[in-house]
């Protein structure tokens, strides 16, 4: 409260809120529509500045703001008995009993993947792993699920060998064990590979930490790596008048630093066992923007950030650089004034940088600072919240009708059968997958009870009697021939190999991975597929509590198949009922199951 | 309960070090604490044990950086004075880097990664950290490194064979030392090696991820119990000699 | 035969963790002289002379040796 | 400031795994002239003036930046 500024100063320092001379129509150079547009001079009640343009440029963007798809995803089922946090925050939460509880969920990294595979797939698993560590919980395991074009090509394989060596490379240098995933080859993926990323955390229900900024002149801390510009995206800065640097002062792939990512989460778990932090959120697309405005709407309360405090790596940075960079290994906490000394301890001992950057205010609006100057005043729960959602058309594909009724070759002879049989067991989507994940530390925190290699991955909780087991599964092809059920059978597999393993299914996350929603084809495809995974959820009875939707996966306008991605959870109640899959003995009986 | 107390290093960026935290503490029931790196003297300590990991991210080399941590002072000192230190994966590297352990390692022959189980034998089982083992005893333990190639010049090879302390090979589930047994290229199979006083060892593979059925293997344990019976032994009784002569172990040619 | 020295390194403004580490690590060893270290790889290609072409070199540094998203090159030509 | 570039190669003898597979990857992808690929280490280190002394170089390398063991290495000292 102590530095809530004088209304003077907020005064004097709303003059150079006036827009700049911008150029016009700079705002659908940052990706914003007219509607868009009129929207924000209606919140703000004048025109915007560039750096508040910017802003809303990024935090409106379909990938934070889930503009296409929100409405869709009301359909899930998100509550049950075990349920604590369900979508909305950095990480769904389940129960398991004995007070603790499970953080998950899954993102994609796509784009960056097809860009550079190492860094790409490395930078995915950082920005999940943070997503579980904001709620307090150590992530104790990761899954990977991963769809490339066929093998034959040479660029596939260069994508292949990237991105697996860099999912390897960042989750076993953090010390989290990889227990599982799957890879398939297709040629719709060539160009636009999907890399989706799931980690799973272990936390004590009374030590879960949520986003949402509480109490007034609390202190606003940055945790982690220096910003740089990272992630800044080509199309944020089109205009001639602001683009004074060249493209190569703006790389816009980031390098993972898995290293800095294992102390800054350390740290972080330690601040929240301690009960240092009131709120504490990472960073990830759209930087601080995001995550502040996040904070904020969610607390409803305001925050007000000193951008001449947020330690940087780039020279001369702009303002709006600093508050949309994606730069890796980034946390936002919220903490008492009188506890800043004792966190900036405990980061100075895990040599990771904390900087107080802001405030928490009262008046709900985001400002941001230069010392003295004020430089952009938005209302958070605008900025995060009010969005406008696009009302998408949807037509159902043509393809369908060729395709369902596509002849069948039929097989002739016995020979022919195991012809085919060894065929099958070459492929690349059906044989071992033992390459990929003998890269993957499977063993670190001496949990993993069940192997890759296996239905699904299982991890015991030390401690209790109890093991939990984990599956990532999709089917783009069932998808494609029938969206509805397609998104039915993905659930209903990820399931059927929680049970074989023993477990019961009990929570859901996903990552929905598809082409262009402004295609109504496509639109269809992903409204489709939401129903079909809803219902089955419904009849499972397994809640949604978090997901991830990519959408735009198509090069040169030829989208992927539609590719849900779910990954479950399941809980085994005594570890000695897990199950694997291996017949046992000679003389046992092989019963089928099922129609 | 044993008198026995062990110190676990914590380096920026180690990772099994709750691990083997966990199978000293709730496996083997042994006093066990955490030492930070920038401890300089640590007091009261039987056992030091250096985890696997990735050590300041494996940056330049792996171990290049900890080895100058403060606490490594403390380290060459104990194990002047005869203290037993366990070097495990990172732990290995840092203690080659460090010189408490001649050679280096290189980057796994596949370039890759590698996370498996695998089996060494124990080609010598006169020193403390595997008195607990039967001479030429197969363990099933898992690897997991990037650089886990060891290499050595050939002169101090042969000293460290004259002198037995060539510990641990990669070797077939019946005990012999194979090519195709070796999971990263190691120069003439070496997965753990001893200083020449035996006092300090390191090895790639990972005792403390096989020490419990559940897990797969228990095998690790018997590095970890080897360690403990030579201390409550309180007499040094393995190794003495200068002339080390390994048990007649089967070994297809190498170098052809 | 020709040898060429191709000298990679990290693109200005992306992250170089091994280099930041480096620094730190010296500058605690007692050398706070230094200000900056990047870490980058050395190259050495021995070359015929026969096939030999600077557009295949300019090619393989591009296509394989460098990633030209996060890293620049150069390089130099000598005769052994 | 003073500008010292480090280059750590792999020491003679000592087998060089990244390179070996670098050089069958060229070949693979039709640079059959590439007889021979070696990868060492690139480090630029950027050093303030009035501490700068030749023999804190050479101490940097052989104590943390190469390993005697496996590694050889030269620098270059200009100014910036
Ligand atoms: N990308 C990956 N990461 C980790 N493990 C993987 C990956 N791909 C496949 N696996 C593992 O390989 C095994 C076989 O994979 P898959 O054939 O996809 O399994 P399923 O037939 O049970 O769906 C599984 O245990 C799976 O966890």
């Amino acid at each position: 409260m102590g530095e809530a500024r004088s209304s003077g100063m907020r005064k004097a320092g709303r003059m150079i809120l006036m827009p700049e001379n911008l150029p016009p129509k700079i705002y659908q150079d940052l990706g914003l529509t007219d509607y868009e547009y009129e929207r924000i001079v209606s919140i703000l009640g004048r025109q915007p500045n560039y750096l508040e343009l910017s802003m809303f440029s990024v935090r409106w963007s379909e990938h934070c703001s889930y503009k296409s798809s929100q409405k869709a995803l009301r359909d899930f089922p998100t509550e049950g008995k075990r349920v604590i946090q369900g979508p909305g925050e950095n990480a769904g939460i389940f129960s398991i009993g004995n007070g603790l509880a499970i953080a998950m969920k899954i993102e994609s990294h796509n784009h960056p993947s097809a860009v550079e595979p190492y860094q790409g797939a490395a930078t995915g698993v950082g920005g999940i792993i943070r997503d579980i560590f904001a709620m307090g919980a150590r992530p104790i395991a990761n899954l990977n699920s991963l769809r490339f074009g066929p093998l034959d090509r040479p660029k596939v394989r260069y994508l292949l060998e990237g991105v697996v060596a860099g999912i390897g490379g960042y989750s076993n240098c953090v010390g989290i064990p990889t227990i599982g995933g799957e890879v398939y080859f297709e040629d719709c993926y060539e160009a636009n590979p999907l890399v989706n990323a799931m980690c799973v955390g272990l936390v004590k229900t009374d030590t879960i930490i949520k986003s949402g900024a509480r109490g007034i002149g609390n202190k606003l801390i940055l945790i982690g790596s220096a910003t740089g510009r990272d992630g800044i995206h080509g199309a944020t800065f089109a205009s001639d008048e602001l683009d004074e640097s060249s493209e190569e002062r703006r790389p816009s792939v980031q390098v993972g630093d898995p290293f800095t990512e294992k102390l800054v989460m350390e740290a972080c778990l330690e601040l929240v066992e301690r009960g240092l932090l009131v709120s504490l959120q990472d960073l990830g697309a759209a930087g601080l923007t995001s995550s502040s405005s996040e904070m904020a709407a969610k607390g409803g309360v305001g925050l007000e950030i000193d951008i001449s405090r947020v330690p940087l790596r780039g020279e001369g940075m702009q303002p709006f650089e600093i508050m949309i960079s994606e730069s890796q290994e980034r946390m936002l906490a919220v903490a008492e004034p009188d506890k800043v000394e004792e966190i900036t301890k405990v980061c100075d001992r895990w040599g990771i940088r904390a900087a107080v950057i802001g405030q928490v205010t009262e008046d709900g609006i985001l400002r941001v600072v230069n010392e003295s100057q004020t430089l952009a005043e938005i209302p958070a729960r605008a900025l995060s919240q009010e969005v406008p959602l696009r009302n998408l058309e949807v037509r159902r594909p043509a393809y369908l009708d060729n395709l369902h009724h596509y002849p069948l070759p039929s097989l002739e002879s016995e020979k022919d059968l195991s012809q085919h049989m060894l065929e099958l067991l070459a492929s690349p989507n059906l044989c071992s997958r033992q390459w990929v994940y003998r890269q993957y530390d499977q063993l670190v925190e001496t949990n993993t009870i069940g192997l890759p290699g296996a239905d699904a991955g299982v991890v015991r909780i030390k401690g209790t009697h109890k093991a939990l087991a984990f599956k990532i599964d999709g089917n783009g092809r069932y998808c494609y021939l029938d969206p509805f059920a397609g998104g039915q059978i993905a659930v209903a597999e990820a399931a059927r190999n929680l049970v074989c393993r023993g477990a019961q299914p009990v929570a859901m996350t996903d990552c929905l991975n598809f082409g262009n929603p402004e295609k109504p084809e496509i639109y269809w495809q992903f409204v489709e597929c939401m129903r079909g995974m809803s219902q089955a959820c419904r009849v499972l009875g397994i809640p949604v509590v978090s997901g991830n939707v990519s959408f735009y996966n198509e090069n040169f306008g030829e989208p992927i198949y539609p590719t849900p991605t779910v990954g479950m959870a399941g809980l085994i109640e005594d570890m000695r009922w897990c199950t694997t899959p291996e017949f046992k003995d000679e003389g046992d009986l092989v019963v089928l199951l099922g129609e | 309960m044993s008198k026995v107390r062990f110190g676990v290093i914590v380096f920026p960026g180690s990772n099994c070090d709750r691990d083997c935290y966990y199978v000293l503490k709730d496996l083997l029931q042994v006093k066990v604490d955490y030492i930070w790196h920038q401890e300089e003297k640590p007091k009261g300590f039987d056992c030091l044990i250096l985890p696997g990991g990735f050590s300041y991210g494996d940056y330049l080399r792996c171990g290049a950086i900890a080895r100058f941590s403060p606490v490594m002072e403390f380290v060459q000192d104990f194990a002047e004075q005869g203290g037993l230190v366990l070097g495990i994966c990172n732990g290995f590297q840092i203690l080659l880097e460090c010189g408490l352990l001649p050679g280096a390692m290189l980057r796994n022959q596949g370039l890759k990664f590698v996370c498996q189980f695998i089996y060494v034998r124990v080609d010598n089982n006169q020193i403390p950290f595997t008195g607990a083992a039967q001479p030429g005893q197969v363990l099933q333990l898992p690897v997991k490194h990037n650089e886990g190639n060891y290499y050595v010049e050939e002169e101090t090879l042969k000293e460290m064979k004259r002198r037995g302390q060539i510990v641990l090979r990669y070797s077939t589930k019946e005990g012999v030392v194979t090519r195709e047994a070796n999971p990263n290229g190691a120069l003439d199979n070496i997965a753990g090696i001893c200083n020449e006083r035996k006092n300090v060892f390191g090895l790639m593979p990972h005792p403390e991820n096989s020490s419990e059925p559940i897990l797969g293997s228990q095998d690790g344990l018997l590095i970890f119990k080897s360690m403990l019976q030579y201390m409550e032994d309180g007499e040094f009784r393995y190794g003495g000699g200068e002339e080390f002569r390994y048990e007649e172990g089967r070994e297809d040619d190498l170098d052809a | 035969m020709k040898r060429v020295l191709v000298y990679v390194t990290p693109k200005k403004g992306i992250l170089d963790p091994a280099g930041q580490a480096t620094q730190r690590a010296l500058q605690s060893l007692g050398y706070h002289e230094v200000e900056e270290v990047k870490i980058g790889k050395y190259i050495q290609l021995t070359i015929q002379d026969n096939n030999f072409s600077e557009s295949s070199i300019k090619e393989m540094c591009s296509r394989l040796l460098a990633n030209p998203v996060i890293e620049d090159y150069h390089y130099e030509v000598s005769d052994v």
